[in-house]
């Protein structure tokens, strides 16, 4: 049985209180994209600036969640100052520990909780705890699809 | 006269209300989603698929006729639930979204062209949005609104100049978010006067009040089984008979037709010619169990009920919690049911509902499928916790208890 | 390697084969119009709604997880099942004919204009006309037929020429009516030859053979769960990712949305696109549970055991009934399935089966939803015995001994 | 329980081996009408011939089981001579015997099944059984609604 401290760890508890990169860039040069979370009404912005092939500056705007705030809070910090490909890899990682496989009924973790970090997402593993809440995924997932999209802009 | 409602009676009906979740009894606060089925209507599912099952409409041996038996006695059932003149006013769908969807496909496509005017209110659940955004975006009529006020209720000062062109108004009897219960017989009268039709979405009405469709004299009225104490997989569409004999089918496939042939086909009568393929036939004899089963309480007591419920969730809340917590939506019982969105500090309404779960405590935290309501209200989400006949005053202490604690998660 | 079938200890999965009619054991032969449900399905329903009734994909409580869970658990496992790539590919809806009508619909209104040809067999069930047929009356879409030959097969002499023009092949994988069995792969390919998409309706399929829709290489597929010992009010659509995505909403409402305003509304993605309003979850659980009660039987030895006992019917009735009896379709278990439409001496069907009711043996009379194939036989209606798992060749005897039975009654 | 013997009178055999009225008319100056029980596709014509405010002749054309084909028969012998609104009053009465009320899931009689005929139904009465057939009612009520239909084409 999972319970509140598999979600709120502590340090997503403290990127939701203290977001990091929040606010807008200047469109252009700096490229936006914006997410919705249908289930719950959560929006949000990604603002992205890549200067010579690297990410520059990452901002992110809008409402959610602590799961989806925190969460956009830690991929801004994991991605900048990467290139887009880099960043893109980071992506795949996180929305892979994010994929759930088969849950029984009784809400048993799934394999992927298990597993050892093969990815070294660092800070960003203390989300792994989400996917033992099915329903939260898509909070925790929300800023990295938005990212995908603005991504989806820029070149390389 | 009033009865009076045994809650622990009742409550002993419901087999999931007997469960714990995270070592706690489970406090079901989510209704307005879909309430809780008592045995009485699973033993009706049972029976159905362990006595009578086979396909409806089409057989002459026994068990097909008992179960096209079942499924008429529901029919007739549901039409004396709601005051229908008749049997045959009463169209089973899947759900009141589908519903909805009939009436914009079949009467909408029809009846309404570029121009035309479809009068909602602000306060409507998707499904009594969407479909018609739809016949708007395919065929230029236009989608209006009636405004929302501060106090959560329907602002009709500018109604007239609203009125003017509409051709239907379709409106909740209930709100799925405030609890608002706007005056229906009024509103069909004002749209009737400028000859528009009214379609009414009882869907968070007719599980929680005595229904008359005749009393509001309204033109279509929708609802869903799985609100009321009935199975997943059935809704009812209730429309006058005069208008269904005059629309043409929506869904085609088996049991619609009059007769099928290379060149084309004729379509069946009122309400066949609107019930394509298998009906939910389980669902439909379930349903009619969950009828018998609310109409064993009576409407009256259940709405008595949670009147009374609703004050003290309205008082309670407002002691303990004091100016940290918001109800959205009219604050006195008198206009509004026991459906509470609530904003409690600044936490996000599912972190909110998160922590209420350690509890037990079931409220769901979303827009709730009214996203331009939201925009009014100026939030993404709210909480929300709805009554039902099982709940109870300990269940009302239990989300209060479990709101306070929240408050110190989130505060550390 | 061949799985034996235990079809005693099958039988005794089924509640209902256990009681009589008319003081007689049931001999249930309607699997054709809708299966029986082994207590395995009933069981999953009953958890549902004791266990987890919430309603999905909105809720962050624990019980409302679960029920999420549970669906999708479904949905992979449907996917799986019928060999679909992609889990998102299974949409699912209230029946097959809702799914027919949602590509109709949404594929074919964005699609299909006047002139464009849908090319269907002539021995369609009425689902997989109607939907296109009110496309033809709609917006001029032609529809044409595939004939249907004497021996009961599909009549592909002049195909070339049907498949002129055509943008849509409609075809059924299994005869309602004849037990016929297409050649589905090599007329996926014809189509797909001339640039038509191929729909399968594999209604009658599904629930007794193996299924790949990978290997068909077709681009829909519709089937139902009532006919496949799943509950009523749940269906299937299997679209192809890419056609999927590009296709418009069809039901509008709940759940289907990326965002509603007061100025319109963005769809979701796929499937959610297409799931609009509360699903039937208890049914798609239900349904879950039916797809693990064939799969632990296996599908091989389904269709092995359905085989040897149609070889069985085919050659008892002959033997005991001789010219007195008619079969309609192919008269060899290796291109037939198990449904055998009766014709005896010229009992009307209606009659015919009210009489073998009185010996407990349930036997469908009517058009069977084919009125343009009954055209061709040339009747009004037939007499349907259709075998399923559960049957076994006890059942087989008892619907002779009724049919000589009935001979003698109406011959007095 | 009902039996076969309740629903396959010794009378209703009789009109189904040897049908009354079978044939067509001349249209015009006959009128005739053509209906359908979708359920089953049996099918039925009904030519009505009105001389001087007369049912003079009645045929009935089409396919059908027993049930119809007896129920269309004795219709035609009950309302041959009568005026359209004799006619009228007879199929209000069959219709009344026909209509089913609440009947439970086992199957018990209705009400109607146990009343007196009140309405001088005569040899019609024998298609009182079929009640306790639900399903077999529109095979028995098909000749009569399209009575109900042609006499819709005649005046008075
Ligand atoms: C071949 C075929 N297609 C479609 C259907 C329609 O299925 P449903 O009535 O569940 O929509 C049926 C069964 O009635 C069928 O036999
Ligand atoms: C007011 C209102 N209308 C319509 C609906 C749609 O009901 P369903 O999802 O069963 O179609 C709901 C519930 O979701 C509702 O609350």
């Amino acid at each position: 049985m999972a319970g509140l401290e598999d979600l709120y760890r502590e340090i997503i508890l403290d990127h939701y209180r203290n977001p990091r990169n929040r606010g807008e860039l200047e469109v252009p040069p700096a490229k936006v994209a914006e997410g919705f979370n249908p289930l719950c009404g959560d929006e949000i912005q990604v603002y992205l600036m890549v200067t010579d092939g690297m990410i520059s500056d990452i901002r992110i705007g809008g409402q959610g969640c602590s799961i989806s705030q925190s969460s956009a809070s830690m991929m801004s910090t994991a991605v900048v100052g990467q290139t887009p490909g880099e960043a893109r890899e980071v992506l795949r990682s996180f929305k892979e520990m994010m994929s759930i496989h088969e849950h029984g009924l009784d809400g048993e973790a799934s394999p992927s909780d298990q597993r050892p970090d093969p990815s070294g997402l660092g800070d960003l593993e203390a989300l792994r705890g989400v996917v033992k809440f099915p329903v939260r995924i898509k909070c925790a997932t929300l800023g990295w699809n938005t990212l995908d999209q603005v991504l989806g802009q820029v070149d390389g | 006269m009033t009865t009076i409602l045994d809650v622990a009676a009742v409550k002993a009906d419901f087999p999931l209300l007997k469960r714990e979740v995270h070592g706690r009894p489970i406090v079901y606060l989510d209704s307005a989603a879909t309430s809780q089925k008592p045995h009485q209507v699973l033993d009706a599912l049972n029976r159905y698929y362990e006595e009578i099952n086979a396909n409806i409409h089409r057989g002459a041996y026994h068990i097909a006729e008992q179960a096209t038996t079942a499924v008429e006695d529901s029919r007739a059932a549901l039409a004396r639930f709601v005051g229908a003149p008749e049997t045959t006013e009463i169209v089973f769908a899947k759900n009141a979204t589908e519903a909805i969807n009939l009436v914009a496909h079949s009467w909408g496509r029809t009846n309404l062209d570029s121009g035309d005017i479809v009068l909602l209110s602000a306060m409507e659940h998707h499904a009594n949005i969407v479909p018609w955004q739809q016949l708007a975006a395919e065929r230029g009529v236009e989608v209006r609104w009636i405004p929302v006020g501060d106090d959560g209720h329907l602002d009709f000062s500018d109604l007239d100049r609203l009125l003017d062109g509409v051709r239907l108004v379709a409106v909740s009897a209930a709100s799925n978010v405030l609890g608002t219960l706007p005056p229906i017989r009024w509103i069909v009268e004002a749209a009737h006067a400028v000859g528009a039709l009214c379609l009414v979405d009882a869907s968070q009405w007719v599980p929680h009040q005595p229904t008359d469709v005749t009393a509001w004299n309204c033109d279509f009225v929708v609802f869903t089984g799985h609100k009321m104490c009935g199975p997943t997989g059935v809704g009812v569409l209730w429309g006058r008979s005069d208008l269904l004999n005059a629309m043409p089918p929506f869904l085609g496939g088996g049991s619609m037709i009059r007769n099928v042939t290379f060149d084309g086909f004729k379509p069946a009568e009122v309400p066949a010619r609107f019930e394509a393929g298998t009906q939910p036939i389980a669902e439909i004899i379930g349903l009619h169990a969950a009828v018998k089963y609310l109409e064993a309480i009576g409407m009256e007591a259940i709405r008595d009920h949670e009147r009374d419920l609703t004050a003290y969730a309205l008082q309670t809340l407002s002691e303990r919690l004091g100016d940290d917590l918001t109800i959205h939506g009219p604050n006195t019982v008198e206009d509004r049911g026991g459906t509470l969105s609530l904003a409690y500090r600044d936490i996000h309404p599912h972190d909110l509902s998160q922590v209420l779960d350690q509890h037990g405590v079931c409220v769901r935290a979303g827009h709730h499928c009214a996203k331009p309501l939201m925009t009014i209200l100026g939030v993404n989400a709210t909480a929300r916790a709805s009554l039902y006949l099982y709940n109870d005053k300990a269940d009302v202490d239990a989300l209060v208890d479990a709101l306070v604690d929240a408050g110190e998660f989130f505060a550390l």
